[in-house]
């Protein structure tokens, strides 16, 4: 199961379908908002998605998740909308049998979502100015002064 | 030659959108696939990013550049995400 | 830190001292009490541990945790005592700036804790007979009706 | 030849408990290291393990089996473990 969310994500309540008793293992990761990146404070962050296209490209990470390794289930949630420091930005939890395949389906979970989710972040830095991250072009652009990524 | 026109809808996100100024609109186009239409609309609206940067999805779904566009299609290119 | 406990565990709380807003990812992993083994139903089961050296043990596999992998923080504690079905028998959580040393650090723990330390599980089974995992003597010995493990 | 006679503090967890019947011991022996020692042990207590399925620790210490014992050793012979 694949879930977009504006409101905080809570681990534990979203572990409790996640619990069969014929599993051994379960792991997890989170995404937490940083106080830096690549040299900057960030303040805060938005995540703006492609609703209807991230959530069937959620739903489509998730089944490949299920079919490359044997697990029991998974489930994941994307925040969006408007974070501050520290807040969870994304969970990702597999319950399987045996630890190895729910660590290899997390891993997977996580690497295909940050890569194909029709997901942005934006990030609001300390000193006032922001940027679309994983926008080259955008920085590139802010040196040569020309039209840039930040407001 | 004369070419028929088109009607398409665009979405836009995240850097896109802010460089649009808006969210969605509506396009009158001869363009019939997606390479052509972002090629207008880059001139258009001087975008920064070329085509080789972005994805394209039609009514809700990926395709390629080079899928044939119907009268009435929701076109949404995709600038590179960063999502997680 | 790694700590034992006869407590329940809770995630949640223990999270809570690595919450760091230099930390971008978070990895975990719980182990929990499953309803089968090797083919038997357990109903439920028995740790135990030779405490002072499981947590000389443990601090090792920590540290080397830390001096392996470029993470921030990592804390495991594992239970001891009688645990039920779907209790959590281990909990390992690590936070770092990025999530591909979170995850590999989480697995190096969990995999040198369940090698290396002195702790014992005796399964409980739903016919009543109990054995030591791991003691491969025990059940050859249990083929041949000569003295088991169970009791 | 006499052998000096030397007092060891035995600790037992998990199957080798349920063997022993007893979590602690003392155990007078002339055995010098945990290797001696343990198959002196073995054919008193009839354990079914040998000494290349276990671990040692001498004082709180995973140690080797030829790590030459002292007087008054608290030494435990770990079976296989099954944490996690």
């Amino acid at each position: 199961m694949f879930l977009l969310t504006e409101q905080p994500i809570q681990p534990p309540l979203l572990k409790q379908s996640l619990l069969h008793h014929d599993c051994g293992g379960f792991a997890s990761f989170e995404g937490w908002v940083r106080d830096w990146n690549e040299g900057r404070r960030v303040q805060s962050l938005l995540y703006e998605s492609f609703e209807e296209l991230a959530l069937k490209e959620g739903e489509k990470v998730i089944e490949e998740a299920r079919k490359r390794f044997p697990i029991r289930d998974v489930k994941a949630v994307h925040r969006t909308g408007h974070l501050e420091l520290g807040e969870i930005t994304i969970w990702i939890g597999v319950a399987s049998r045996h630890r190895e395949e729910a660590f290899m389906a997390c891993r997977y979970a996580i690497d295909a979502i940050k890569a194909r989710l029709p997901i942005w972040k934006k990030e609001f830095y300390l000193n006032g100015e922001t940027a679309w991250v994983g926008c080259s072009h955008c920085s590139k652009l802010k040196q040569k002064n020309e039209a840039t990524c930040t407001q | 030659m004369t070419m028929d026109q088109r009607s398409y809808q665009l979405q836009y996100f995240a850097m896109l959108k802010e460089w649009a100024g808006v969210d969605k609109e509506e396009m009158s186009s001869s363009a019939t696939t997606p390479r052509e239409l972002y090629k207008e609309l880059r001139d258009k609206r001087n975008f920064p990013l070329s085509d080789t940067e972005l994805r394209v999805a039609i009514n809700g779904d990926f395709t390629d550049f080079d899928h044939n566009l119907a009268e009435g299609d929701q076109i949404a290119f995709i600038p590179p995400v960063s999502g997680g």
